[in-house]
Order: structure tokens, then sequence, then C-alpha cells
């Protein structure tokens, strides 16, 4: 791919973590949701209530990190490569891998949640 | 023509350059200590989503009770919290100056124009309001990041 | 060491300024690959001591607006002091225009006028507006392009930092040259067809002096030591603005512009010597004025270095002015003598600036010998050549203008002989290996006087003696000086670093016996002409004689501390000398 | 860089330790040096390196030129921050408490020998960008009729990228330079914007197409060191930014470069020349007027035959 491609997808999904970043923190606000402290925001009531409604901004939102951070940091270890093919080539693959691995985990997440008991 | 016989040597600084800005003397160059503390807090936030997204799949993965425990870990002072917190404030100065970097890096904001040197020589990129953004992004992550251990650990 | 290595080439071109890039960029843009091209630099290409031009560059832009080309050749004519060929003067002003405009086409930013043609100032010597200027970084910006415009094309080689030794001329014919390569201290052999010389003056001669470190004559003196003879060397232009006590220029925009030159009185003492012109007359005039200042005790003294100066005052034509047009000159004195030329004037005294002569050649830049015939496949190009188009003083901005029409033409004729000759010749090996001796005998020395001191002392004696007001007896003391420190530097010099990479202890050691050349052909062109012409001008002789002395002075070597001098006629095809008043 | 006009203007200590790191490339050894040097006011680093090569060690190596702070060549690391020798004050470098200068070669190049280093690498990659006028009317750019039109505002938009001098003090700066020996680096990229940003430049769509690869702009980052060290105010931080969002929007098609110069109209005004002064007395049988019209014409043949 074409490192203009790659930057512009960097800079859309950073445009797009601001603006659902701040609202998966917000969430966790406790006045919020009228409890005491942080843990009580992650029962499984809210959270239930917040993957039923949300989940299609929640799979985005993965998305989005998990490309932004796994491509950001592939940049840092391609610098360290410097022009060693068969490093780069290495990292590259497995940044790819590490993409598809933590999106795997997150949509088992999203699909996989139990009914509440 | 160089004859193998004589050995030059690399003066490279190598990755610290990138994690120790005070390799070089950066006097009047805030914006290199801004570009470390955001490569810093990326790695830092790297590591907290791959284990965020690991820990949030414990309902699916182990059921409820299990994550009403895991959640429980997060109360009062601790490594895990304390942990936490840290990748918190990275994650607000890494927002916070992503914004100034997105205005900076894709829209050419806050640069200033081209103009002649004149002296005191100070560079249009160096004296645009992304230079006073630095500052507010500097301040601004402090004041959240204390709400946000206040959140975590007084609450 | 088993012989010397050799490269070969087409054409080389030894010195990589604004003469040396045109000539590259003539072969390469008009002959492409079928001539390759080798530039050697005693420095890396881009970091010649063209880039410190300033002011602007000399061409009939705009014949409309009332230009003409007889306006500029007459101006730079009667500027020589009618010393120049004029018919190379016609063919300079002539192809100038179009240097200009391949120049802008290739990227320079000369500065405009709000409808998008170039702008043009006034320049000293010059009586209509025709200097072409960007900003005050002319020649930088030059370089910048043609090095630029060079590297669009392959099939040329760049020696960045090889410093040229000797140039080898048999039969009448050049059979290469030899480079000391500083990566491994080794002497190569440069086969060429042809070879262009453009290393610039010689203003190092002198330690007060515009000039880059790097400027110590090195062509002239292979050619000099070669035979060939050096045509009007006793002519050195003194630029009137020298920063004190550093010698780096104050371009003559900052008079073109409007600065004034006060003495210690505060008066603006041009009036009394150019009423017309005032600070932009002539620089020889200018020189001698802010000299008589000085010398009749109307000038300042700096306590440390202890020269005396006089004053340019730029403060009236305020912040604003000075920043749009004149932002190098204010860089220059806040960072190289605390000074602010908005709210203080720069003291500056006259300062050695340009070698008018050179290597002798005829209109078409074909180097000479004593005798007229051309030295086959040898050209010379920019400051180094004495085509004489400045005769004996140089009117301000048409230094870069010869550059780039020299260098064309000189480019052109080298690969057109390249193309016509089967191949390069290159010279016996016994010459070779004399070539490494003659290097390395510096080294191998135990002990003796660093070139150092040799260096200051050359540098003190013409400082004093050959400066703006030369006078027989001292010049003479001058050359009896001179004539000893060949002799010391001959038997004693010496080279403490003996190693073979980047040894510029050596190379400094050979500059230094390159100045002495050079200062030799200087002190006794000048003892021998006894009249005052231009930038030559003799306190015991000081009126000019066009009866004796309206002829080029030729200097070939002659033993080892003298020179034999001959004259050749000035070519007048266009108008008559006459008295030179502004 | 940003210029401290009151330091530069203070009078330095009176001697001042010039500390060099040195290397040998013939032993691989490096090692540091440390001389004394006496300093008056307006005393530069590169005088006083000069000083020391005259009078102290004639084995000490540097690249010098210019001394004017134009040719690019002194390029060196003064107290961990690359600077231009001869346009560094003694007194701006060094103080009363703490009369150190220390050198080093520049970061991130190759020592080739004390403190100068190799700039193979550097020149290859200002070549790489293309840094030169492109255009489709190539007979035009060879053979002017006359000058391209070129107004002040669209000059100001590249003027301040032209100043380069290609000393290589942002390169040395540069913190991405410094671990990744692929990036091409802010002087290239910088030149590259500035003929970008060139009216004059017709082919800006090819440049911005091979400008799109790894190693290229996308590794920069904005930690503007290049900008801070720049002894010619060029700005190469600002170039790049410039330079990627000009790219990026290129390629999500919102760019187009509206303005390409065209050659100037004939100029219409007609004055008469102006006359030569009555003193130039012509030589007999000159014809002025014919001789003003002469096209010049070099004889080759009869040239390169004799």
């Amino acid at each position: 791919m074409k490192a203009g491609t790659i930057a512009l997808i960097q800079y859309v999904t950073a445009i797009l973590m601001i603006l659902l970043v701040s609202w998966h923190v917000a969430d966790r606000i406790p006045w919020l949701h009228g409890v005491e402290n942080l843990p009580s925001t992650m029962s499984p009531e809210i959270i239930y209530d917040e993957v039923e409604r949300f989940w299609p901004l929640l799979i985005l939102l993965s998305i989005a990190v998990v490309i932004h951070g796994v491509n950001g940091l592939r940049g840092m270890l391609l610098e360290w490569a410097g022009s060693n093919e068969r490093l780069r080539f290495a990292v590259n693959i497995l940044s790819i891998l590490a993409i598809i691995a933590l999106l795997l985990v997150a949509i088992h997440t999203i699909v996989g949640l139990p009914e509440l008991g | 023509m160089e004859r193998g016989k004589f050995r030059f040597a690399s003066n490279r600084l190598g990755v610290m350059a990138s994690f120790y800005p005070w390799i070089i003397d950066i006097k009047g160059n805030p914006e290199r200590v801004a570009f470390t503390l955001h490569r810093l807090t990326g790695v830092i936030l790297v590591g907290f989503i791959a284990l965020h997204i690991v820990s949030t799949n414990t309902p699916a993965r182990a059921g409820w009770e299990a994550w009403v425990e895991e959640v429980q870990r997060l109360s009062g002072v601790n490594l895990v919290s304390i942990l936490f917190f840290i990748a918190m404030g990275a994650l607000v100065f890494h927002s916070l100056n992503g914004i100034r970097l997105l205005l900076v890096e894709l829209l050419a904001l806050g640069i200033g124009r081209p103009e002649k040197p004149k002296p005191p020589y100070i560079p249009p990129s160096l004296k645009g309001y992304q230079r006073t953004l630095i500052y507010v992004v500097f301040i601004l992550s402090l004041v959240i990041w204390a709400l946000m251990g206040y959140v975590i650990f007084l609450m | 060491m088993s012989g010397v290595e050799s490269v070969e080439h087409d054409v080389v071109i030894v010195g990589s300024g604004i003469a040396g890039l045109r000539a590259a960029v003539e072969i390469k843009r008009v002959y492409g690959e079928k001539v390759s091209v080798g530039v050697i630099s005693k420095v890396q290409l881009m970091r010649s001591h063209s880039v410190a031009a300033e002011g602007g560059t000399a061409a009939v832009l705009y014949r409309e607006e009332g230009d003409s080309f007889s306006l500029h050749a007459w101006d730079t004519v009667k500027g020589s002091d009618f010393l120049a060929d004029q018919d190379v003067v016609w063919l300079m002003v002539k192809l100038a225009p179009e240097e200009m405009r391949l120049l802008e086409h290739w990227g320079i930013p000369w500065s405009r006028r709000p409808d998008g043609r170039i702008a043009q100032r006034a320049f000293g010597g010059h009586s209509f507006n025709r200097a072409l200027y960007a900003a005050d970084k002319t020649g930088f910006y030059e370089m910048q392009t043609l090095y630029n415009k060079l590297l669009e094309y392959d099939g040329w080689e760049r020696y960045d930092e090889w410093f040229v030794t000797n140039i080898n001329i048999e039969e009448g014919e050049f059979r290469g040259l030899y480079a000391l390569n500083p990566r491994d201290g080794n002497i190569y052999l440069f086969k060429a067809k042809a070879a262009i010389i453009a290393t610039g003056g010689a203003g190092r001669i002198y330690n007060f002096t515009t000039y880059s470190h790097s400027v110590t004559g090195d062509g002239l003196a292979m050619a000099f030591r070669a035979g060939l003879p050096l045509k009007d060397m006793e002519f050195v232009q003194f630029h009137p603005t020298g920063l004190v006590p550093s010698g780096i220029l104050i371009s003559e925009a900052a008079r073109g512009e409007g600065g004034y030159l006060l003495n210690s009185k505060g008066e603006r003492f041009m009036a009394r010597y150019a009423p017309q012109r005032m600070e932009l007359a002539p620089r020889d005039i200018v020189s001698r004025a802010m000299m008589t200042e000085i010398m009749e005790g109307r000038g300042f003294k700096d306590p440390v270095s202890g020269l005396e100066y006089v004053l340019l005052d730029l403060r009236h034509l305020g912040e604003d002015k000075i920043n749009e047009k004149l932002p190098a000159i204010r860089e220059i004195a806040l960072k190289h003598a605390g000074i602010d030329p908005v709210e203080e004037p720069i003291p500056v005294r006259p300062v050695a600036h340009y070698t008018m002569g050179g290597i002798h050649t005829d209109t078409y830049y074909r180097a000479l010998d004593v005798e007229g015939r051309w030295i086959k496949g040898l050209f010379v190009a920019g400051e180094a050549a004495a085509a004489s188009i400045h005769g004996a003083n140089r009117l301000g901005s048409n230094s870069t203008t010869e550059c780039l029409v020299s260098g064309r033409i000189a480019g052109m004729l080298a690969a057109e002989y390249a193309l016509r000759v089967k191949e390069a010749r290159g010279p016996s090996r016994e010459r070779s290996l004399a070539e490494e001796d003659w290097v390395y005998k510096l080294v191998r020395r135990e002990s003796g006087t660093p070139s150092y001191q040799i260096r200051r002392e050359l540098q003190e004696t013409m400082d004093t003696r050959f400066y703006v007001f030369r006078e027989g007896d001292s010049m003479r003391g001058g050359a009896l000086k001179i004539i000893k420190l060949r002799e010391a530097m001959r038997r004693e010099g010496y080279v403490e670093d003996k190693s073979r990479v980047y040894n510029t202890d050596l190379i400094l050691a050979i500059e230094t016996l390159n100045m002495l050349d050079v200062a030799l052909v200087v002190t006794k062109s000048a003892i021998a002409r006894t009249e005052s012409r231009g930038a030559h001008y003799r306190f015991d002789y000081p009126r000019r004689d066009d009866s004796s002395w309206l002829k080029h002075t030729l200097a070939i070597r002659y033993g080892e501390d003298d020179v034999s001098l001959s004259y050749e006629p000035v070519r007048i095809t266009t108008w008559k000398p006459t008295e030179r008043k502004y | 860089m940003v210029f401290d006009l009151k330091a530069a203007t203070r009078t330095p200590p009176k001697v001042v330790k010039v500390r060099v790191r040195r290397y040998n490339p013939e032993t691989g050894s490096s090692w540091w040096q440390e001389y004394e040097v006496e300093t008056y006011r307006g005393m530069t680093v590169l005088d006083a390196l000069l000083r020391v090569k005259a009078e102290r060690d004639h084995s000490l190596v540097f690249r010098y030129s210019c001394r004017m702070g134009v040719c690019g060549s002194c390029g060196l690391v003064v107290n961990r921050r690359p600077r231009l020798a001869c346009q560094t004050q003694i007194a701006e470098v060094a103080s009363e408490g703490r009369p150190v200068v220390e050198l080093e070669p520049l970061y991130n190049f190759r020592v080739l020998r004390d403190l100068v280093t190799d700039f193979t690498e550097f020149f290859g990659k200002h070549r790489a960008v293309k840094p030169y006028i492109m255009r489709r009317d190539v007979r035009e750019r060879e053979e002017p009729t006359l000058e391209y039109s070129q107004t002040l505002d669209e000059l100001a938009e590249y003027y301040e990228y032209s100043l380069c001098i290609s000393c290589g003090l942002c390169d040395a700066a540069c913190p991405v330079y410094a671990s990744d020996p692929n990036f091409l680096g802010p002087q290239a990229l910088t030149q590259a914007y500035r003929y970008v940003a060139d009216t004059r430049d017709e082919l800006w769509e090819e440049r911005l197409r091979f400008l799109d690869v790894e190693g290229s702009i996308f590794k920069c980052h904005f930690a503007a060191s290049c900008s801070a060290v720049c002894p010619k105010m060029v700005d190469p931080a600002g170039a790049i930014q410039r330079l990627r969002s000009t790219l990026l929007k290129y390629k999500i098609r919102l760019y187009r470069k509206t303005r390409i110069a065209k050659v100037v109209p004939p100029m219409e005004k007609r004055e008469p020349p102006k006359p030569l002064p009555p003193e130039a007395t012509l030589v007999e049988g000159v014809d002025l007027k014919l001789i003003e019209e002469e096209k010049p014409v070099i004889p080759v043949e009869k040239l390169l035959t004799t």
C-alpha cells in the first residue's frame, strides 16, 4: 500500500477516535450513571446495556484503535529495522497478524457477550 | 574509490533521539518534548489497548462473575489501578496532542505563513499558534489527568 | 605505491563555482550522454566562493525601456579604464540576457516587479538600472540553480574535496591533471580530452579580504607552474566596504539602496570625490576616497585589530527597507560584529575583493601560451580567466555575468573539442611519479617551519604593501620579502600531520605554495607597471599613461623565483580611450 | 534558529576550553581533546578552531570555507546543538560560569575524521527529490524567449525554502533521521516542497507521486528540531507539513495546482535608448547601430582546428 494511503488511514482513524474515545471514556464518569465510583460504572448491567445499544460504535472504535495503534508502533519498529529488508518484512507481517488477532478478540467480546443471568 | 583500509564511524544517535529529547540541546523547541511524549504515550497505549481488548473479553470468555471480580481490582490504590491511571494519562495527552498534530500535519494550520527572514529569526512554524497549543495541551492534560486520578483513586 | 591510478572523462572541470557549474550544465544539457564530465572541486559542490556574491548580475534585459547593449558595453569599457578588450566585452554583453532568462527558467528566485517581470536595480558604475538580483544572495542563488539543474542529468561524476595539484601540458597540448583524494591520500591522474579551469581568483593572498578561506589561487598557480602566462595580475580590486575586522563583504547594494559613507566628522565625504555619482561611483574611486579620508585623519580606529575605518550609515533607510532589501547585510552585521545597522552605522574599510587578472585567454576563453597559440584542449572560465572584460577595474555585478557567459562558452567549446578528439592522451609515467614526490616530500620532512607562519607573513606583506595605494620602494621591499618566503617554504616547509585521510595540513601547505606563486606574479607585474590605472594606483606615478601602458601584462615563469614579463596590446574595436571621470 | 542578539554581543569569558571529539580513521579510535583558547569580543567558534589549528595542533581537521554563513561547510555540534561554527559567537555558547565549548561532528552523519563528516548520503537524498523545475515546454526552458511571469505573492510562497545552504544541521537534529537511515530528511523534503510551491514547476503531480513512498514525508512527526536549529530560517518543519497536507489533499482529489507560470508578453511601451555620454568617442569607421543589432557568433569550427 502507498505510504500516503496508510498515512490517510492513520489520520482518519485518529479523527474517529477523538470522537469515539471521548464518548467511551466519558461513559465511565460515575456521575452520569449515578453511582459512587469507577468500578460501579462497569457493572454487568451498564456494560450489557451499552453493548446492546451501541455495538456498531464499539466495533468501529476497536477497529480504529487497533489499526491506529499497531500502525503507529509499526512505524517506530520500521525505523529501528532500518534497511534490513527481512526485518522490515517481519514487522509488516506481524503488524497485520496483530491487527487481525486483536480485532477477532474484540469481535468475540461483543458477539459472545453472555445474556445477563 | 575508497579503499577498505580506513574505518569511518557512524555518528547516528539512533532510537534514543526519539525517546530522550535532551540528547541534543532543545532550548526553544518544546515541539521536541511533545514529539517524544507523543511517541512514549503511543507505545504505552498500544500495550494498554492490547490488554484492554483481552480483558474486556472476560464476560464472553468466562462469564459475568469473572468480569465483576476483574473490575473490582480497579478500586483502591494497587498495581492495576496505578497502571490504569498511567494509561489514562497517556491517553489524555496522546489525544489532546493528537488534535494539535491533526491541525498541523493534516491541515498545515498553526504554522504561520512563509516569510522572509528578519531578526530575531524565528521560523514561522515555531511562532504559529501551534506553539500556544502545546502549552494548552500540557496544562489541559495535567488538569484532566488529575480529575481522572480523583475518580480512580479517591471516589 | 605502484604508480598512479587514473580516472578518465571526456571533459574535466576544475572548480565548481558559477563558471564551473555553468560549463558542466552547458555540456550536459546540449551534449547529454555523449560527453562525460568530471567536476573536481576542493570543496564540496555548492560550497564554492561564488555563493558569497551578493549584489547582482548585470544584463540588458529590457531594451524597450531605454537600455542598450552599447550602453552596457560602454560602461564596462569605461569602468575598466580602457584596458578591457572590447570584442570580449561585446560578446559578454550580447550573451548575458539569455543567461539571465535561462537561469530564470531553471528556477532562480529573481526578485520581481509587481507585474511579474524581473526587477533590476542600480549598481555602481552602471548608467542604467540593470543589475538583476535575488534579494542580496544573488551568487548563492545562481550556484543553487545551476547545481540543482546539473542534478537533473546523468553521466557526470563529482569529485568533492579533491585537491588538484598540477595540470600537465606537453607539446602545447593538455595532457591530464593530478588530484589528491582526501579520503585515501592517493594522487589520481585525470585523463581527459579537454579541461576547463574555473578555480576563481586568489584573494586569500591578502588577509583583509572578502574571499572564502578556500580562494588561494590554486588554478592560477598551476597554470603558472605549467608555463602558461598570467595576464594583468597587478590589478586587484578593492571593494570599498569590508566589515571591520573580519573583512566580510558589505554588498554594494547597501549603497545602491541609498546608504551613506561618513567620516569621523559626520560628513558625506564622497561629495568631494565624485559629486555626481556620490557613493555609487566605481569601486576604485570610492576605495581611494575612503583611504584618503583615513590617511588624512578623518577615520576611526578599531581597538582590537588596529584597523582604521569609516562608517557606512543605513539608519535613514528604516528597519522595513533594510529587512526587505538588505536582509543579509543586517544578518552579517548582527552575527559577525554584533552591530544592528538599524541602530548603528557599520564600520567599513576597503577590502581585497576581486582579481581582475588571470590565465591568459583569447576572446573565447581558450587558454593561450605567451606567443598566442592555443594550448589544445585547455579552456579557462570565470574569475580565473583574463579574457579581459574587466581590464584594470571590474564594474560591480559584471563578475557573475562573466562567470555565466564564460562558463557557457568554455563548456560548449570543450565539449565540441572532446567530440572531435579520438582519445585522451595522458602524461608519461615518470611525470606521474614526480607528482607524487612533489606532494609528499612536504610530509616526509621531519621538521621545519609550518606553512601557517609563512602564509601569515605573506598576507601581511600583501596587506601593507600592495593595498589600495602602492608605491615603488615599498613594493620592491615586498617582492624581496616574498622571494624570501618562497625560499623558506621550499627549504623547510613542514607538514606536521602525517595522516593520509583528510590531511588538511598538507593541503594548506600546498595552498601556501600556490599563494606564493601568485603573489610573486602580482608583485612583479605591479612593480613593472609605472602608471596608475583602475585598481592599480601608485603614489609615484599617479597618472594614467596611455602612450606606454595601454597594454596587458603577461607574466610567465622564469627560473625558481622570477617571472619574465611581456606585453600585449589592448584590442580597441569601438571606443577610443578618454579620461575617466564620474 | 532563534537568534539571541544580547548573547551574541556580550564579551565572552577571557579564556575558554575548547573540547573536541576527535576521530582517527586509521586506527578507528575516538577521544576527547581539550585546548585552551584566549578569546576576544566578536570571536566565533570557527575563529577559535582556526587559531587552534594554526598555533596548537596542526592535525586537527574540520571543514570551513566562506566564514560568513552562506557556504554551509562548517556545520558541527556545539554544546550538543548543531550550529554553524562561523556564525556562532563564543559568547553565545560559553559563559563565565561554564567556559567550555564542546565540539562534536554532526550527529547522524558518518565521521570521516575529527569533525569532518560524510555528506554523500545527504547529497544523494537531495538529488532524489528532483530539485529542479520540470516543464512540459522543454524547448522554451532551454531556449528562452522571455521570462516566466511570477508575482511577488507567488515568489513569497517558496522564497523562504530556497534559502537552504545544505549545511545538514536539520538532519543532525532530526530525531527520525537519527533512527531511520531511509528517511529522506528535512533538507531534501523542504527542497521538494520548494519546487511544488514554485509556480514555474509544471510537473508537480509527478513530484507528489514519487514522494508518496515509505521513508518520505510521512515519517515526519513535527518535532520541529530542524526549524529550531536551521541557521538560515528555512523552516523545514513548516515546509514538510505543507507538503504532506498538499499531498494528502491531492490524494483525495481536493488539490490542483491552479497557477502555472507562463512566459510574459513582450513589453509594449517603447522608450528611445538612453544616449551614450558625450565623452564616448568612437573609433573611425565604426557604426554603433550595426554592432548593437548584430547577433553574437562563436566560430566553433575555426577555433578548434587552428
